[in-house]
């Protein structure tokens, strides 16, 4: 086994090709770490953003809603203050090489503050308006700077860096995750308008079949052209619109009953159910 | 049993070989296993013999001996409590999440018919605590063989949909105002079940279910509203609050 | 819509129902936060003792393997003190109610110090021993205390409160993580074999053979009694063993060519070629 | 182009509708990786035409004109760089990683190519530096599209494999002296390798690949040395070191 | 030596070579397989048939001659019969489980198709001896080409699916009197399946499908409760109970 | 010995060298797959305007200008008319299967707007001969690129589900006569699927979904009929709204 | 109604209930599955300690001591035997394929270990017969419990996988011989093999397999030929180690 | 109303009943498939046998009567050819490609055992032109029933991978020159194949596995040269170059 010996020295750890695997590994873990701090980052913005929706659907039963929406707001507040640690550790990066550690996160903040938006406004939140507040004041001076700029060009950069306005951070949603965040979006309002009839408000399910239907033409035009996982979410956006045509065809069709039971029937019905009262017992 | 069937085992050094001794040790929670399925068996048994009684409820004949139903369940509710205290016999009470998966489902099956007996008994929703009591075992974990809070809620959910079916099925009996009861019931369940943050798991799923049953028995009450039935008529159910 | 109000107005905010709701809130939330803390550690504990294993690996190459083992159980220090937070966390709770949050970590964790333990001694760690090191010293007083305790009954509680002893924490690796762990150091084996022969040493892929053997026993014996990944894992340790048994093969096939050749072919070899070069050229 | 057909559509507020001028936005993405697309394949087939060139080199007749062969690969990688520069106007330097897994493969390949030319004629390692000048893209990520770590260290495996079957046909060639020169190459790079801390992920994978090539070269090597040709020889191959 | 033993295998003669031996058991146990699924695909033509028949008492016409569709239908379980005798000839017959799956699922349907039939003429629930004579097969298992009786519960459960449907389309038909009918047979039904201890198999399955059919049938005896509809009307269906 | 044959493979002349005549041949067919594709792509993108106009009609204000959506969707199809004839010019016409994939899906799905457009239009099925007009192709295969059959039911499948979703839409729209209309018209479709001997593929299991529509519009039927809905409006021809 | 016939359901009497009499033949034939499982898991378990003591001849030390294991062997199954024994009363001879699936994979198990065992002995091939004598069940159908061929046939296929890596230890342990009556029996097995028409089913799959294993034994022998170890070494008998 | 349209359904004269003409149609194209799949299934029958004879060129006895097998060989390609003439009867040959996927797998076997027997017989490559008379079909897609480029090149890998295992036995049977042709051949493949811009089909995959043919076949060369075989002997196989 003296082989074994000849091989280890064989290799300086001082030779040029050691040098550069060394930098090399410094560099490969440093990416890694900084990946995991952002699934950890993300896995709280997941979290936090799925609890602003319970409070939010709390809106249908709970009598204070103003209450109910200070609470999300601050809930959201919190999450936006983990994006900003997000765009922290992004400063100088390539946004889309660390995107699948946070993703999942992000588009569960966009099914959180659209919900948000049409339990207050009965729109859909657009991306831009989603961006705006994710730009962020940096107190350090110590980190690079960096900026957002608003194009018209889709493609802009979604994280950039700018000379002039050294003391901005953000951290900016990119059209696939706003996508698949309002795919998701979809499920909640079908909930809300089911939760809608159960407790008596028979407006809101027709404004969300409308809005639902909106929505479902825009997936349609964007078709198989977008992102695998949409064709996926497709097939649930249907069932979710299926779910609150049908809620709004029951109310329809039971409410087709009121004039005529009430005078006709109403009278007819009760005696004659109050005699067979009778025979059964 | 099983140290006999070791030894014939030609390994080189087999008392040194630790990979064999753990091999015992893993073969010996599969004891347990066999074990806990068999107590399940038995429980799921009286589960299924309370079930058809209960369901009794919603034959049209079935609402006039709701009370007499109630006592011949709690009968069946002793025998689950002896089922449960051996099942707890099988296993180290602080592994109880060791095991957990294979008692849940009818845990939670059990959850649902003390909390249908209750609610037919009292029409009030069972708390976890005398759950816990009609089952003989534990509201707290620290205390040995428990009632999760997730088989609780769970058990509950269940519940609902069973309610959403009587309401139904009173109609057709006839009985006009125990709809309008299971109304409130279930909205104030529906209230409870708000405030919860739930993961996506199976859960979740049933409390997406809930709001069906929400939406179902206020149908019936729009129902019984329009026609004018909703409280014009004395109530003649056994169960009157 | 005055329906909606009334609706709302129908459950009291301060009921008997609302109350208990309200604690279940809680005990949720305090659980789900819990958990989500468990797997963050559990990740941690995935990556540093994967970086251990890499460590490992360099003993094959490395001149210093003194330098590469301590390296390897500092390593391991950092994670036994994330291991230690795990155990702060379960202090009086139910371990198998949170295992699925960090087992992957324990698993991972098995692997490494299986691994370092067989670099050092040629034997298997056995899971009494790993167990060992993961009893702590609690320094604060106000956390509930625990304790372990080694039974011959197999099936010890995991995690153990005793009154005795008050200042101790611990967490201890299941059965179930012992052998998946044991099942995944089979890979590592395998390439510790082929780096081996490829770095001159002939001895290992030997010593490596029956040990892989061995295990390959005491999983058989296992069989299909064990959890579902165990058997999901037995075809991937076949392969590792395969491959070893291959590498035993080669090395015995070619070193049968020695004293033969060596006096034989040789010269008659040579001098054939060298003829042949002079064609070529 | 696409504004023309979009108005078209009876949505009752289009220009309020916020999910459609999403639509429009995601589709123009589409643009970008159909064009990608294209260069990418351009850079393919010329990928293709190099790795025929350096096959080359494996047959017995190949060793002779290795030089000659260089200086045509070296001719064929001005086209890489003039295709990559396409490339880089196809999408904003930015976005770099959004649409990385487009060309990565061929990058790897191209890595691959260009660390056999260099090494054929060097015998070195070529540098991730060097490697970005052959392919005529930037080194460091912030000055825009640029050689990603992974990608180098990727194509730098192939080179392992490529070199172990070199050795193997050296020996059929009756060049003895190229396989102990390889064999002090790849034990470096293994050496190299081993500092470094991969993932689970495809590049792991292929640097598992490395250790059988060490493997394969050491046999060799040993092959070469019982029978005496490992040192008795002098190398005619045409880069002595 | 391999030159010795090689020969003797192609050697022609079956009774001294096993493997050729066991080639022509084996292969002579797929010739039965394919013959087996010829006659399948007959029995399934004809279950369309009758299906296609019987589907016409959910139309509206279709309610006033079931009698005569009835009659028809029974013709074709002629058919059904003497295709099920040439399946039989088609194994031995204590072979009966090794190609059960293959008619598996058409028995199953036929089952269906008879019980449905059965309700039709009778109203009542078709026992197995009854349809193993309709099919002209065995009920006991020891007398040959048997019915299965988890074939026979499976058939019986898309009965209660097709009655929820029935129901629901009697009513369209202003047969309000059927929709009660059905309800009492279902929930007889399902009574008498809660007796069962299903495993996890796809009985199981279908059978958590009749909770639906259950459902369903008793929100339309509700519907027709609530409007009056349920006593006022004389019935006049063929089968009064 | 290689260096004699090696060169003769790089001759230039294709015709003395099979392997390169074959590389011609095999790349050249590549081409067609990426031509189609592309036209392909447009199809879709057309197919999509088509159907979110189409799609308009489920609003309950879409309900009234149905003509007028029509008369919009023709000038779409006269779109898809232009692509599917640069389509044909892509391959030789007998290769029809060869690339069938490629615009199989594409192709139901026109079929499906083109039944609905004829649906809205006539609430008559659309033949397949219509069909093949509208999108200017062939009816017969012989005469080129034509509508395959498992094609145009494929699409038709569609319109079932389509139209149990519009009978639903219309119910909340107020037009209670046109879900008696789809139900007639999805019986007798379901009636003429049943004659169809369904191999066990894509398009059995898109009829197993029939089966879902077919309910689900009885259902509506149901609804409108137990309230009495189902002939309170005059219902005089078949397509006059 | 309904009250008068849900009494007669809940009757003891079971021969005037059909419902509860299915009930019973259902629930008893659920028994048996329970009944063979345990008996199967007891099967397992000498399985696996014959498969430990068998899988001992790859060790280098195991060569030596093949004859003294094959004995342990012999003892083991003579357990075997009585376990099977008491498989056979757990349901009717006639019923073999109903509950074939419970049992399949540890026949085909111990098929592989009995012809392990076979080859080992003798070095021959074991025959269907055989296995059967010493599994102590039927060679023929018709007797009783017996040996499916296609079980046979599974288990032989894992037979050659481990003989080739037999081949690769023996040369480890510097067996060189026995390599080549490894080949030779392999050879032929696949010979066999290849006059079945195997349908596309697990046994196809498995066979597939036995290509790897011809491959890798080949590779064996030419290894032990090209370095002249093939011959050097007397190989009188076929099995006299 | 649907009393009128349902009728008219069930009427006979399919030319004015679209929906049954649609169906017998359909159930037409579906008779095709099975005719099909009988002959394809005689087809792999005859593919099997032929496969048996040349498998034995691998024994070492195998090698000496090439050219015996080679003539019986070329008798059961004359089966081939005659059940290939009544393939084609069964179709229209313009649906080629719409009934492709039945016989591909067995055209590209017999292209392989094709390609095999001219290797055999002349050590050459055999053309696509070769295969197409060999097989009785045509060369070029125009004429009808003809050899896909695809399947061609499909059944070409197989053999570099048959000839990679002939390459080693033939070392095995001390014919050291066999290896040293066989290695050229394949080496001119491979370049052949480099021309080829696969797309990433299953062909692709197949190439993927060439790669290893060539190692291999590179190592069997570099064993024979470090022992000085590749020249020492002179070479007497039948096809001397
Ligand atoms: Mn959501
Ligand atoms: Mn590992």
């Amino acid at each position: 086994s003296q082989r074994k010996e000849e091989k280890g020295s064989g290799v300086g750890s001082s030779s040029s090709m050691v040098i550069a695997f060394k930098s090399f590994q410094h560099e490969l873990d440093t990416k890694h770490d900084k990946y995991e701090r952002l699934v950890k980052l993300g896995r709280d913005i997941t979290i936090e953003s799925k609890r602003t929706i319970f409070i939010l659907h709390r809106i249908i039963s709970d009598p204070n809603k103003d209450g109910v929406l200070t609470e999300a707001e601050n809930k959201l507040d919190v999450v936006r203050l983990k994006i900003k640690q997000v765009a922290q550790e992004l400063v100088g990066e390539d946004l889309y090489q660390y995107n699948r550690a946070f993703t999942p996160g992000l588009q569960e903040y966009v099914e959180a503050v659209t919900f948000q938006h049409f339990i207050k406004t009965r729109c859909l939140l657009c991306l831009e308006d989603i961006n705006k507040p994710l730009i962020f004041e940096e107190e350090k001076s110590d980190v690079k700077s960096t900026s957002i700029e608003l194009l018209d060009d889709p493609l802009i950069p979604v994280l950039e860096k700018k000379q002039s306005n050294p003391n901005i951070l953000s951290l900016q949603v990119t059209p696939v995750d706003y996508l698949l965040g309002v795919a998701d979006l979809t499920g909640e309002l079908m909930r809300l308008c089911i939760g809608s009839v159960g407790n008596g408000d028979i407006d809101t399910p027709f404004e969300l079949g409308q809005f639902l239907r909106e929505i479902f033409d825009g997936f349609s035009y964007i078709g198989n052209t977008g992102p695998y996982e949409i064709s996926r979410k497709l097939y649930a956006l249907k069932q979710s619109l299926a779910k609150v045509e049908n809620a709004c065809y029951t109310l329809k069709v039971r409410g087709s009953e009121i004039p005529k039971h009430m005078l006709a029937d109403l009278f007819s019905t009760k005696s004659e159910l109050m005699e067979h009262d009778e025979d059964i017992s | 049993m099983q140290s006999n069937t070791i030894p014939s085992i030609t390994l080189p050094s087999a008392e040194h070989n630790p990979t064999q001794c753990r091999a015992i040790q893993y073969n010996s929670s599969m004891q347990s296993n066999t074990e806990i399925r068999k107590v399940v068996q038995t429980l799921e048994q009286t589960a299924r013999e309370i079930l058809i009684l209960l369901q009794g409820v919603h034959q049209e004949a079935g609402f006039k001996d709701i009370p007499a139903k109630c006592v011949k369940v709690r009968e069946h509710f002793s025998t689950v409590r002896s089922q449960l205290a051996i099942l707890k016999t099988k296993f180290p009470s602080e592994q109880y999440y060791r095991f957990h998966d294979q008692w849940r489902f009818v845990l939670q099956r059990l959850v649902f018919l003390a909390s249908f007996l209750v609610y037919l008994e009292t029409e009030e929703l069972v708390t976890r605590e005398a759950v816990a009591e009609i089952l003989g075992i534990e509201y707290e974990r620290e205390k040995g063989f428990h009632l999760d809070i997730e088989d609780y809620l769970s058990g509950v959910l269940n519940l609902a949909s069973e309610l959403s079916r009587l309401a139904v099925n009173s109609v057709t009996a006839r009985d006009y105002a125990r709809p309008l009861r299971i109304a409130t019931f279930i909205n104030e369940l529906d209230f409870g079940f708000r405030l919860l943050n739930l993961k996506n798991d199976s859960l979740r799923k049933r409390y997406d279910g809930l709001k069906y049953d929400v939406k179902k028995i206020e149908e019936v009450v729009y129902d019984l509203s329009i026609r004018g039935l909703s409280r014009s008529q004395p109530s003649t159910s056994s169960a009157d609050k």
